[in-house]
């Protein structure tokens, strides 16, 4: 999206319930800030998160896509973000083995006491997002110009 | 189609300030199926929610988004409302306008835009939400508390109290606790042994509780009502049903030069031991670290002394599994180690102690009998110098805690009056940054300190000790006059930062419960839910939530058992509707889901189905049980059919939130 | 090959079972489809066995092992690891069937042999090293190596993994097979040229699901592309990039369970290389959580069920990528 | 009082005094008390307060030992060194300002005086 | 194992002993010091400021042939140690640093902290071994007493130096067992000389240097080590004290039979 001919990327978040949407709203708390182009989805846990919603959300305009989870050891069902961790790897190594810049996904830990990570990760990943521009690839790869 | 209503809640100025609440409800009044749109000062207050329940009933209203806080504060709220008003509690979706934006953002346009999408996103859900019936599961009536300190004895008598049972998990071999090793109690001066042993003994008698002592928690399943714990207990190498407590044993063994960790190293003990005279229980336990017997075969002198016959050489760690409804955490805090504060010499000179070592020094039942002796030379000492916040308030020094460990300016106030009370000849200083006495008859405590007593309090801080010549040269500014001063002083108590028991992040581990960055467990809500963690049935006793003194721990853990008594006293509990539930038509029986289950709530059966032609096909089906799943969704990306769905959360849900805010 | 047959006789006769999978001839010589066989008549009329038997059977198994009798299988090496896949998901009903191991040096490429001049294939020989064709244009010979399927070049295993019977002595795991190569060269590209690689081999693709249809691990009751609840359901592309995650989800669907038989490549019309996406998947499985074979046996746990705890994070994706 | 210079102070020395709590523990630590007029808490109290000239024109900053002590020892990481340094270089990186000069030297050498002694005394006191 | 080596001003002229005995004993020890082709002077003082970059500069270039050369770079000499460690990790951690340094100095390839930069007690600890030292000793200095003197500028700031315990060290300790002798442990062991005033104020160093010297022999001293030149000059002329004070290397060379 372009705002006042300034790039402004669009950034999803996936937040589990229990550590991470709860960070970001320490954060909130704290008015620590981050871009507003961030929109946090919440979901029970890490590993609710499927890949289709990932893909879905870049074939839909995101420029990119975090997760965040509670900190693997630390999981609410104890053991979600393990599984989490696995997929996310496989399917980034995958995106990026496809030729998506790597540097639109992420995961970041983020327990429900750290509301300055949440807002620390935030920023920066939407900076580094930004510097990309807008995500034209995954759009691209199935119709060569 | 849905009949949405979309509530705006200004929460006063806080979403308000930031956000144009009008223009959003307007915005989000034109989506598509939005037949009534509002916005309002306080949607949470009791306007707020009538607000909401009149427009259900005059809109026939079927889904509502509530543009407000996190849901984590009022999703509970207002799903009650909603229900009250006759509409499925879980057709409400909350966006959250306040923590998630109006608070992080400044510029308006920005958040009132963000806010809109976030509407948006919360009305794409809503659409597909369905309504939802939550099940009912059996609360097993029985609770347990991790830790013997008086916290977790607290928390037991009173749930003992109400008529429930309730066992106590003490890694050590005596309950007690901390409070065991204090020698008197601020601001009364009464003596911590004389209030806390009728204690101890009440638990051991009481025959709702059960103590396991010298035992630990070695894992956790299951969830609220329902946990399934395995408890370690220790080889103590003393048959429990048969040793008297008599005693002999421990007077008998030869090995005596066991350090005391009751009297923290400062003194001896034997192999075998039983703590201190009140231990409860008063069994002897043998260490195997130190026992000649159990490390070389030679010895058994305490089995031929005991005239029970309790010893046994061969004993191994027991393995018991129990089923508990409840769990009350109370693993306490523990001093710092002064290790990487050694410009106080602490390494370098014995006379240079902690404050829980000055407590022993001090006691009649330590290690120089309750008189004031300088453990370098048993000598009275004339100088004493105090030395508060060692280790707390440090902030990215990497060696300390940034929090304020609460007590010490307390007992060290005690500390100082108590020594010059006994020994008038002794010079006491007392070097603070702040003193800070917030309590009943505290400000007081510590005046009467300075007043009565003459303790020297001095702003400033001691930068180092040099031991010379049997003498502690301290080096500390006095800021208030601007000096740096010199005293020679015969011994120097460290007020040591205090830190949550090390067993207390392995503990949070299998507890799923959450912890702080310092290792506190958190509390569901700072000010409205502090004594329990946000993980249902957990629940917080004392000072593994954060630092605290002697009459506050007591009150948070019979706040802790009133909480836990709520939930004990319910003979079943609402689970969470939000659960796993198959699509039988889709599944292929593959056990995906099944590998990935943390609470085995998948199983799988034959089915009959109807094939082509009106033949019938048998195919293996999976099951959810909506009493055991609690709703991760590990299983709904494991299925490769996409047979497996989330209510609540389900696939096109996520997706349809994930549209709105791509849009 | 005469072998293959007689067997197939001998167990309908002898009554082991009362149908045969096997591969039938087609249009052509070398066009085989895999069917099932319910009578002596049936195998002496239409059963083949040549080096045109590329089609992996296993996925046959799902229907036919729940139907009345016991269906006997001929199982090449790299179906076995598809038949083992698919039991250990309870797809395939083992007591149903009888498993014949049949040892196997590599299948033949069509088209590859049609490069080489071999048209109008009407038999093929085995002689040594060498393939003897018989074509409508004479005979014609070529080297066995020079007309294998890719997939075959790089062949994982020639054990079969699981049989009742063993026709021909069973080979042996290869762990020489060099199959990750063209993998590693493609991670050793910048991404822009993986990009570029990419976008060009998947811009061809229509959409036919052979891919899908061919896989025994995409073996679902209904593909979450068909599903409407899935909410990607969809037949045909949409708008341009509508679908341009299918064949990452595929991908990732059989993700620790591909096995890699190597059917979808072989019968993409369009020459997709599509057994790369999951190869990739595989070697990535390998590397990170350690060595894995779907399909090797009953009992491990497929790595996307399982974890460490001291499993890497998702940023090594970054960490090994450096800055190619 | 002097805003601006302070504010100057404070980025040379990259460290801020607001985290200070005002402990003592510097001045507790500091082997150059007896020389200083102004004591590390000062210092960083001072700056924080604009009073940045007394302590440019105070003896204080060339006695400082820059022994890190209380960089070490500051439990907040205000690291008062830092912004004693940092006064010091404020004043050294003025005009003739220098507070050793070449010609001073011979008069204070000795014979087993090494060179590292006028090495840092220099890098220490001049621009 | 070959390191690169800095020596520094002193150790050239009145540091000699510190610097002689260190390569003699190295050599006894399996390792060889060769000492960087065009050092320059680190400055002998780490420039606190932030705004500062030139006076880095030297140290960054000693860094930088280190690791042209593919070596660690150890040094003897406290204080050029002290230098040259905190300037690597400007280089390492401070953008602003990195971005001057390298501009200024138009490397081929940038540079980024990469040399390990080890003061000798760390070589003989973490890449010898105490142990191994311990059984390389022919003389062991049996029945000495040795007071170990630390200065500040090997511990401070802990953070960036990353030596040791900077309030109870252990290094220089673990290193006079090695060699036979028992170490005396004493408070003033990590205070300040007073080195830096001993130019302009010799009153005010006496007293800082006599302060440790006293402590160092009331608590069973005879004799003290060090690894800073400028501390060795203070605590021995101004220190007022009979307890002779030695470089370390001294007594290891004596220990090693290679004095």
């Amino acid at each position: 999206m372009q705002v006042n001919g300034e790039y402004k990327p669009t950034i999803v978040a996936f937040c589990c319930n229990w550590c991470s949407y709860a960070g970001a709203d320490l954060s909130g708390t704290n008015r620590l800030t981050y871009p507003d182009n961030v929109k946090i989805i919440r979901i029970p846990c890490s590993c609710r998160l499927n890949p289709m919603f990932i893909l879905r959300a870049f074939q839909r305009g995101a420029d990119g896509v975090i997760l965040c989870g509670c900190h693997p050891g630390d999981c609410h069902y104890t053991t979600g973000n393990y599984y989490a961790r696995r997929r996310m790897t496989l399917l980034f190594s995958m995106l990026d083995f496809l030729g998506i810049e790597r540097e639109r996904t992420r995961v970041e830990w983020v327990s429900a006491a750290e509301g300055a990570k949440f807002a620390a990760t935030m920023n920066e990943f939407t900076a580094q997002v930004a510097k990309l521009g807008e995500n034209k690839r995954l759009e691209d790869l199935r119709c060569k110009k | 189609m849905q009949r949405i209503g979309v509530f705006v809640c200004w929460c006063g100025s806080n979403i308000a300030a930031t956000v144009d609440v009008h223009k959003v409800a307007e915005t989000l009044a034109k989506e598509p199926g939005v037949v009534f749109s509002t916005n309002y000062q306080y949607m949470c207050s009791q306007a707020g929610q009538e607000m909401i329940q009149e427009a259900i009933h005059t809109h026939k209203l079927t889904g509502v988004v509530i543009c407000s806080c996190s849901p984590r504060m009022h999703e509970g709220t207002f799903r009650k409302t909603c229900a009250a008003a006759g509409l499925n509690p879980y057709m409400v979706e909350i966006a959250n306008i306040r923590e998630q934006c109006s608070w992080i953002h400044k510029d308006m346009a920005e958040a009132t835009e963000k806010a809109v999408i976030l509407g948006r996103a919360a009305i794409a859900k809503v659409h597909l939400n369905a309504p939802l019936t939550a099940g009912t599961s059996p609360v097993t009536k029985r609770a347990l508390v991790i830790g013997g300190g008086i916290a977790g004895i607290q928390t037991a008598l009173d749930i003992a109290d109400a008529g429930y049972e309730v066992d106590i998990v003490e890694k050590k071999p005596t309950i007690g606790g901390k409070m065991t090793q204090i020698d008197k109690t601020f601001p009364t001066l009464d003596c911590a042994a004389c209030i806390l042993t009728p204690k101890m003994v009440d638990a051991a008698q009481n025959e709702k509780i059960h103590i396991y002592s010298y035992s630990e928690v070695e894992s956790v399943k299951g969830f609220v009502g329902n946990f399934h714990v395995t408890i370690r207990k220790k080889a103590r190498f003393v048959d429990e049903t048969k040793c008297t407590g008599c005693g002999d044993c421990t007077t008998k063994c030869p090995q005596k030069n066991v350090p005391n960790e009751f009297n923290l190293g400062m003194d001896n003990r034997r192999a075998i031991y039983i703590p201190f005279a009140q231990a409860v229980p008063k069994i002897a336990t043998i260490d195997a670290d130190y026992c000649t017997m159990l490390k070389t075969g030679k010895c058994g002198i305490c089995s031929k002394v005991c005239a029970a016959g309790a010893i046994d050489y061969q004993q191994k760690d027991q393995l018991v599994e129990e089923e508990y409804g409840a769990i009350v955490v109370a693993t306490g805090f523990d001093p710092i180690s002064v290790e990487k504060f050694d410009e106080y010499a602490y390494s370098q000179s014995p006379d240079v102690v902690t404050s829980l070592e000055f407590e022993r020094l001090m006691n009649a039942a330590g290690p120089t009998n309750g008189t004031l002796l300088r453990p370098s030379d048993k000598t009275h000492p004339h100088t004493l110098v105090f030395v508060q916040c060692v280790g707390s308030r440090c902030d990215g020094d990497g060696r300390g805690k940034s929090y304020c460990s609460k007590i010490c300016c307390m007992y060290t106030a005690k500390h100082a009056m108590l020594c010059r009370e006994k020994y008038p000849d002794t010079d006491v200083y007392v070097f603070y940054i702040d003193v800070r006495t917030p309590g009943k008859n505290f400000d007081e405590f510590y005046r009467r300190a300075v007043e009565e007593y003459g303790v020297h309090y001095i702003k400033g801080q001691v930068g180092k000790v040099v031991p010379e010549n049997g003498k502690l040269k301290v080096q500390a500014s006095d800021l208030l006059s601007n000096e740096q001063i010199h005293i020679d002083a015969d011994m120097v108590i460290l007020a040591a930062a205090i830190e949550p028991d090390k067993s207390a992040r392995p503990l949070a581990t299998m507890l799923t419960a959450s912890m702080d960055t310092n290792d506190f467990f958190t509390e569901a809500h700072p000010k409205l839910r502090p004594v329990e963690s946000p993980t249902a049935g957990i629940f917080l006793s004392g000072a593994c939530q954060g630092p605290k003194d002697i009459p506050e721990t007591v009150a948070q853990a019979s706040a802790a058992a009133a909480k836990v008594l709520g939930l004990l006293a319910k003979d079943n509990l609402t689970c969470n509707p939000c659960v796993a539930q198959p699509d039988e038509m889709m599944c292929n029986g593959c056990s995906s889901c099944e590998k990935v289950c943390p609470y085995g709530a998948i199983t799988y059966s034959d089915k009959e189905f109807r094939g082509p032609n009106r033949t019938t096909l048998i195919r293996r089906v999976a099951s959810v049980n909506p009493a055991v799943c609690q709703g991760c969704g590990a299983c709904t990306v494991a299925c490769p059919s996409g047979a497996m769905d989330l209510k609540g959360f389900s696939n096109k849900q996520i997706m349809a939130e994930v549209d709105a805010i791509c849009k | 090959m005469q072998e293959v047959m007689k067997k197939a006789l001998e167990l309908l006769q002898n009554g082991t079972v009362s149908r045969i999978l096997g591969w039938k001839t087609g249009d052509f010589f070398y066009d085989l489809t895999p069917a099932v066989f319910e009578s002596a008549e049936e195998v002496e009329k239409d059963f083949v066995f040549s080096p045109f038997c590329g089609a992996n059977l296993s996925k046959y198994l799902i229907k036919e092992s729940r139907k009345e009798g016991k269906i006997a299988v001929f199982l090449k090496p790299c179906d076995s690891y598809s038949f083992v896949q698919l039991l250990k998901e309870h797809r395939i009903i083992r007591d149903n069937v009888y498993v014949v191991g049949v040892a196997c040096d590599g299948m033949c490429d069509i088209e590859k042999m049609k490069e080489l001049g071999v048209k109008g294939v009407t038999a093929v020989r085995e002689d040594g090293e060498n393939l003897v064709c018989e074509t409508l244009y004479g005979e014609k010979t070529v080297a066995r190596k020079d007309a294998l399927l890719e997939r075959c070049v790089s062949c994982k295993s020639k054990k079969v993994v699981m049989f009742d019977e063993m026709l021909g002595e069973n080979g042996e795991e290869n762990p020489e097979s060099h199959r990750f190569d063209k993998v590693a060269e493609l991670e050793a590209m910048t991404p822009d040229e993986r990009f570029a690689f990419w976008q060009n081999e998947l811009s061809r693709c229509i959409r036919c699901n052979a891919c899908r249809n061919v896989c025994p691990a995409c073996s679902c009751e209904k593909c979450v592309f068909d599903n409407a609840n899935s909410g990607i359901a969809n037949k045909a592309a949409v708008t341009s990039f509508e679908e341009q995650n299918f064949h990452i989800i595929r991908a990732f669907h059989v993700a620790s369970r591909c096995t890699d038989c190597g059917e979808c490549s072989r019968v993409c019309p369009q020459h997709i290389p599509l057994h790369l996406l999951n190869r990739k998947f595989i070697k990535d499985i390998n590397e990170l959580y350690g060595e894995y074979q779907a399909g090797a046996d009953m009992d491990t746990k497929p790595p996307l069920m399982n974890f460490t705890k001291d499993d890497c994070e998702p940023s090594i994706v970054h960490e090994r990528g450096g800055d190619k | 009082m002097n805003k601006e210079l302070a504010k100057q102070i404070q980025e040379i020395a990259g460290v801020n005094p607001r985290k200070c709590m005002k402990c003592g523990k510097c001045t507790a630590t500091c082997p150059a008390f007896d020389v200083m007029e102004y004591h590390p808490h000062q210092f960083v109290d001072m700056v924080e307060k604009g009073k940045v000239e007394e302590l440019m024109n105070s003896k204080g900053i060339w006695t400082c030992l820059s022994c890190m002590a209380c960089i070490e020892r500051c439990p907040r990481s205000v690291e008062p060194a830092r912004v004693i340094e940092a006064v010091r270089v404020a004043v050294a990186r003025q005009q003739g300002m220098d507070h050793l000069k070449p010609e001073q030297i011979p008069a204070l050498l000795d014979e087993e005086l090494p060179q590292q002694a006028i090495t840092s005394a220099f890098r220490k006191y001049r621009k | 194992m070959i390191m690169s080596y800095f020596p520094g001003c002193t150790l050239k002229t009145k540091g000699k002993e510190l610097d002689t005995y260190g390569r003699k004993a190295a050599e006894a020890l399996g390792f060889t010091l060769e000492e960087l082709p065009d050092w320059q002077c680190c400055g002998a003082v780490y420039p606190m400021a932030k705004d500062e970059i030139a006076t880095k500069l030297s140290s960054v270039r000693a860094l930088v042939a280190a690791r042209d050369l593919g070596q660690d770079l150890v040094t003897l000499c406290s204080a050029c140690h002290h230098v040259i460690k905190r300037v690597n990790g400007d280089m390492k951690n401070d953008p602003n640093m990195q971005l001057k340094a390298n501009n200024y100095m138009g490397l081929d390839v940038p540079y980024t902290g990469e040399t390990n930069v080890l003061h000798y007690l760390e070589v003989l600890r973490d890449r010898i071994g105490f142990d191994v030292l311990k059984e390389k000793v022919v003389k062991p200095l049996t029945g000495r007493k040795i007071a170990a003197y630390y200065g500040c500028m090997l511990l401070r700031p802990s953070k960036e130096m990353q030596m040791d315990n900077p309030e109870n060290p252990t290094i220089m300790e673990d290193f006079i067992r090695a060699i036979g002798a028992e170490p005396v442990i004493y408070a003033m062991r990590n205070e300040c000389c007073g080195g830096y005033v001993t130019l302009e104020n010799k009153d005010f160093a006496a007293k800082k240097a006599s302060a440790i010297m006293d402590n160092a022999k009331n608590q069973g001293a005879d004799c003290v080590i060090t690894a800073c030149p400028l501390c060795m000059y203070n605590l021995k002329e101004n220190g007022g004290s009979d307890l002779p004070v030695y470089y370390f290397t001294q007594l290891l060379a004596e220990a090693l039979g290679v004095d």
